[in-house]
């Protein structure tokens, strides 16, 4: 297993990044982990619809993402929101489609990120479509999809393995390992060793690396994004992490997990690795947290007060999202209080 | 007789199935969790994980083997966690479990139950708030039963068990906890394929199923305040249906109302629309009315009651066809 | 003008399409073979491997990464080899090709036919004689277009590849080569959403589509000859509904007859007839008819004329609206 | 790859079983090529609807199937007819589902054998839930599936090679790999160097046999058969072999591969290096060749008779097989002459 930063912040490799990058991937660790919070608490006031918590996953999706170049395609899921945000896809349209408002999903144009999928296994197909799509019109963007270990067992995992590997799509599957698929563990969900392993039945590379170290996810990802965009083919990296809290603000892990497990997860904090290298590296002080913190609180409120702020979702406004022009029943449909 | 809710009443009709050495549980988190919905909370702990199966994430795996057990011999209950997800599962389904009975001439079978929580109303992401019934009820080969009571809940599971045929066993999420009622203990069974004459009433014949029996219970009460004496019939099952008893109350009624909360282009409710219509066409007073959610997919949180059918409009349905 | 069976047509269609650079055709056996219906004969060679790509048998697969291939602003075609095999897609198909638009606020769309070659009568191995359009008309997003000539053939996959929003695009196998006709050359094309009026009459409307156009046109010439007067809509396009023409025919004949080839629970002709009568109640002289194949698997080759509805079937029906 | 008889039909290891009963393997191997060219040729005389030749795959399948234990559970595709005959399922019946009826779908009771699947990819998963099912009951019946190569690119492979690794099912996956999937070239099919070693990503082994030498395809297959026996699970075997005929009598191979490709497959006969094995053991003469050849004959002979001389298949009998008791709608579907 790749790993770059020891749990202790020790380095035992060459970093992929000078420190002022190290301090902004920390930066953005620290604002995914403030959304976290921020939308654990709105779902528990009612002001969320169930919410996918990803704390314990910040380095897992911040280092990965990292890799991308602002075009890049990007096609995560639920759980993924640091990766999206890294990406261009704004907080408060993360937070609105928490709400339960379909205008989450629309980034601005230039933001080539799809809204995040909510079944498990069918979009890294899709992942594999765009950066076919792009390679056929000329261009040089890939495509990064998010997946959890639990969806590796569905069939269309393979699918999009089989034609990556077959069609050399410039497609990076990036699979966070957190070792759970909602109450199922990792050992429960396959008889390999690891999920990287899976790698070679398509012909293409796995990457082990440790999920918790983001410059050992950096690293791994910014060599097969390289790869992908050179021609060389997808890469397939299982980035091994622990999903610390409950698998959605419905659930209740004590009913399948040691709760010493938990405890354990949370001690081997992926943000307190960054923070002790760069102090070490005179790169941290307590001040500069607290500027940190402060700011991403700040800007999390303003991304509530934004989505919070949009007029209603309207009958109107469901029938329009259907066909780029409605047929005449259809608009009849929206129109109607009632049949 | 027990105080049951719908979830309650399923979890005694899984436990008193399981009895049966033949039956197993399985899917995505039935087993240590008890199920997203904790449907089968304490099985796992009963009948031990050979029994109660947690699965991967894979539907089509799920029915996949558990049709391979029921031709070995087993009677095996699947759950799919949401009916969003069953579409991964639906070639299975389609292509093998409701044709191997056909394939082999009766010569291998498939008993099997497969369940999946059905419908909106509780504000949650994309694909859970399902009522695509119609992509079932259209396959030969396939029982389509969806009760809306406490009571229903356990005849109707515990039938869908003992049913020699596969049954797609539909369960209303929006009503597993809304309703409490008396449920008679043990082994008790409702027949698959008979409707539940809920309310009799000779102004206006109201038909629904699901969850949309919730809103159509509501309409015929305030119908009755205002003077129209409504008859309500909860389908119960869909496949095979129970035309009889439709049809020989829109004779009798004249005026007839199908609430559903699937799409309404070719959902189930156009059988029974045209159905009625076929049959009882003379007796007809005003057209058949369908009141359904809309041509869209199901919205979320913030606008589900913009999609969802509401008492309201199923009182302007019925007061229509009167005016007619 | 040339003389173009529905086969020759589509190849047409498809090379006219190819030449736009962002369309591609993708799926099993359509390069090198042609397809197994030849129906993509020549264009490998023509437009190369990179835009008529063979892929792995996955049907999943296939319209999962032509989805992708579509966001990314490709227009890509699939040919799913036999509608039986469109299931394992279903899911690729209804909660992502249809939704995306939706759940993007129109920020990513999917423009992109799926080919499916459906239906029986030729003798074929089970899976091959599917007419489950049901499936794919009730699934908001998508529209269904289902050509029964030459010339709607061509025109209408011109269109649907025009279109912005996913289209399933059904090819009736038995018309592949059984007729032909004069088809306009270059760039024709035939509106999605609008029927076709075949032929009027004023005794008895029938409306049927896909390969049942062939045994009622036979029987609406029969009729005549029986000295009554049959119209016949072909619908060419199943979502989109062209409602107006259905109903203004309904209305001004008064007696229908609806013919479809696929099992008759909760087939697209339940919602015909319920629309039929919800609609044209007052018009109606006797109860809509429906001639369906049966609610069963469709029949191996030495049954299948058991199954499907024949001439004497749409004619007998036809009789008995004019008797009632 | 393993090989215990060379193309010459010499040994190269100790053969897995005694002279007679290579005899009775190159018998069978004689019935499956008369059952192959008879009904090609009733195909050619409407006398069948589509037929799929199991031409060239005659020892992949005769080898397999001859390590089954009689009750066993065997779930195999169209073109695994030999398979299924060496299980017990007759040629009768075989022919009575190619001339198309369902009658030819239900074998008699002691016969383990799922009617032919006809779909690529799910009849795999039946194999899992068989075995799963035996062993839930109690029972030490193992269950074998037999497909193609094209079909390892369906999701349903991989839930089920997944599913058996996991629950350690007693399944043993046969794929025949012949080159192709219809047009489709194994080599495009996947990436990975092999079918074989796709075994490993479900923690399961997979062994790699010549497919045309029936000694080691019955040795391997012996092999994982005592291991799912024994509970050790499940067994992925790739069989290398060559689809010599058309995909199916639809089809025309001229238009995908070369001619030489298919005449020197034919020069590798499977039924060829067992004569000469057997000859070389003074187990072989012309003799007995005609005998066998006549005796295949005359029993294919019977076969098609019996097949032909069934009553037709009727409208009840079409409505009476959806379901146990079919409905009051249902009956009167099969008794109207029309609508
Ligand atoms: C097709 C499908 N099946 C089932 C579900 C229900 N479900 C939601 S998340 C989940 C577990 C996924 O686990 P994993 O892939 O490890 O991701 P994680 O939640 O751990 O991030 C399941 C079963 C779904 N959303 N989609
Ligand atoms: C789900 C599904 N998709 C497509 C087909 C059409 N089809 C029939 S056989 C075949 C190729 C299968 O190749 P392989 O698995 O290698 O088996 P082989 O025919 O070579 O024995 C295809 C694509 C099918 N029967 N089922
Ligand atoms: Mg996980
Ligand atoms: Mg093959």
């Amino acid at each position: 297993m790749r790993q770059i930063l020891t749990p202790a912040g020790e380095l035992l490799d060459d970093p992929p990044c000078d420190i002022e990058t190290t301090r902004r991937l920390y930066w953005a660790m620290i604002e995914a982990r403030t959304y976290d919070r921020k939308c654990t608490a709105l779902q528990k006031q009612g002001r969320l619809a169930t919410y996918a918590p990803l704390l314990g996953q910040e380095a897992a999706q911040v280092g990965s993402a990292a890799a991308l170049r602002p075009d890049d395609w990007m096609v995560a899921s639920y759980r993924d929101a640091a990766a999206m945000w890294m990406q261009g896809y704004g907080w408060d349209l993360l937070i609105l489609g928490r709400t339960g408002d379909e205008r989450g999903g629309s980034p601005p144009s230039r933001i080539n990120v799809l809204p995040p999928s909510i079944t498990v296994g069918a979009h890294m197909l899709h992942a594999v479509g765009l950066a076919w799509g792009e390679r056929l019109q000329g261009s040089d963007r890939i495509a990064m999809t998010y997946f959890g270990d639990g969806a590796t067992s569905e069939g269309d995992f393979h699918e999009a393995m089989n034609f990556a590997g077959v069609f050399k799509t410039a497609t990076v599957f990036l699979c966070q390992n957190n070792g759970y698929a909602i109450s199922m563990p990792r050992r429960a969900q396959t008889a390999s060793e690891t999920i990287a392993e899976k790698a070679e039945s398509y012909g293409m590379p796995g990457v082990l690396v440790d999920g918790n170290d983001v410059l050992a996810v950096f690293a791994a990802a910014a060599e097969a994004v390289a790869r992908a965009r050179s021609g060389d083919g997808p890469t397939l990296i299982e980035a091994v992490t622990y999903r610390v809290g409950p698998h959605t603000t419905n659930d209740d892990p004590t009913r399948y997990r040691p709760a010493e497990e938990e405890s354990a997860a949370r001690a081997a904090d992926p943000l307190e690795r960054v923070r002790a290298y760069l102090e070490a590296s005179g790169a941290w002080d307590a001040e500069w947290q607290q500027r940190l913190e402060e700011k991403s609180a700040e800007a999390l409120e303003r991304a509530v007060e934004t989505a919070e702020a949009l007029e209603p979702f309207t009958r109107r406004d469901i029938v329009a999202g259907v066909f780029q022009q409605p047929s005449d029943a259809l608009i009849e449909q929206g129109e109607r209080h009632g049949w | 007789m027990v105080m049951h809710t719908v979830a309650t009443a399923l979890n005694e009709a899984l436990a008193l199935a399981l009895e049966d050495e033949r039956v197993v549980l399985m899917g995505e988190d039935v087993g240590k969790t008890g199920g997203v919905f904790r449907i089968s909370d304490g099985l796992y702990e009963r009948f031990g994980p050979e029994r109660v199966i947690d699965t991967p994430v894979a539907e089509s795996g799920i029915v996949g083997a558990a049709f391979g057990m029921a031709v070995a011999g087993l009677k095996p209950i699947v759950e799919i966690q949401f009916m969003g997800f069953s579409y991964p599962a639906y070639d299975q389904i389609i292509s093998h479990v409701s044709r191997i009975r056909n394939r082999s001439r009766h010569r291998f079978t498939a008993p099997m139950v497969i369940r999946m929580p059905c419908g909106g109303g509780f504000g949650a992401a994309e694909h859970h708030s399902e009522s695509t019934e119609a992509i079932y009820t259209h396959v030969p080969g396939l029982k389509v039963v969806i009760p809306s009571t406490p009571s229903d809940a356990k005849g109707l599971l515990l039938s869908a068990v003992d049913d020699p045929d596969p049954v797609v066993f539909l369960e209303p999420i929006r009503l597993y906890r809304s309703i409490k009622e008396e449920v008679p203990d043990g082994r008790h069974s409702v027949p698959i394929g008979s409707a539940r004459v809920e309310r009799d009433g000779g102004d206006v014949l109201l038909v629904s199923w699901g969850a949309m029996t919730k809103e159509t219970r509501a309409a015929a009460e305030r119908l009755s305040e205002q003077g129209v004496d409504a008859a309500f019939i909860d389908l119960r099952t869909l496949v095979p249906l129970d035309v009889t008893t439709i049809i020989d109350a829109a004779q009798a009624v004249g005026r007839v109302v199908v609430i559903s909360e699937a799409p309404r282009t070719g959902g189930f409710a156009a059988e029974i629309s045209a159905l009625v219509a076929e049959r009882a066409l003379y007796s007809l007073q005003a057209p058949v009315e369908r009141v359904t959610g809309l041509d869209t997919v199901f919205p979320l949180k913030r606008a589900e009651s913009e999609y969802l059918p509401a008492v309201d409009d199923v009182m302007a349905a019925a007061m229509r066809t009167l005016e007619a």
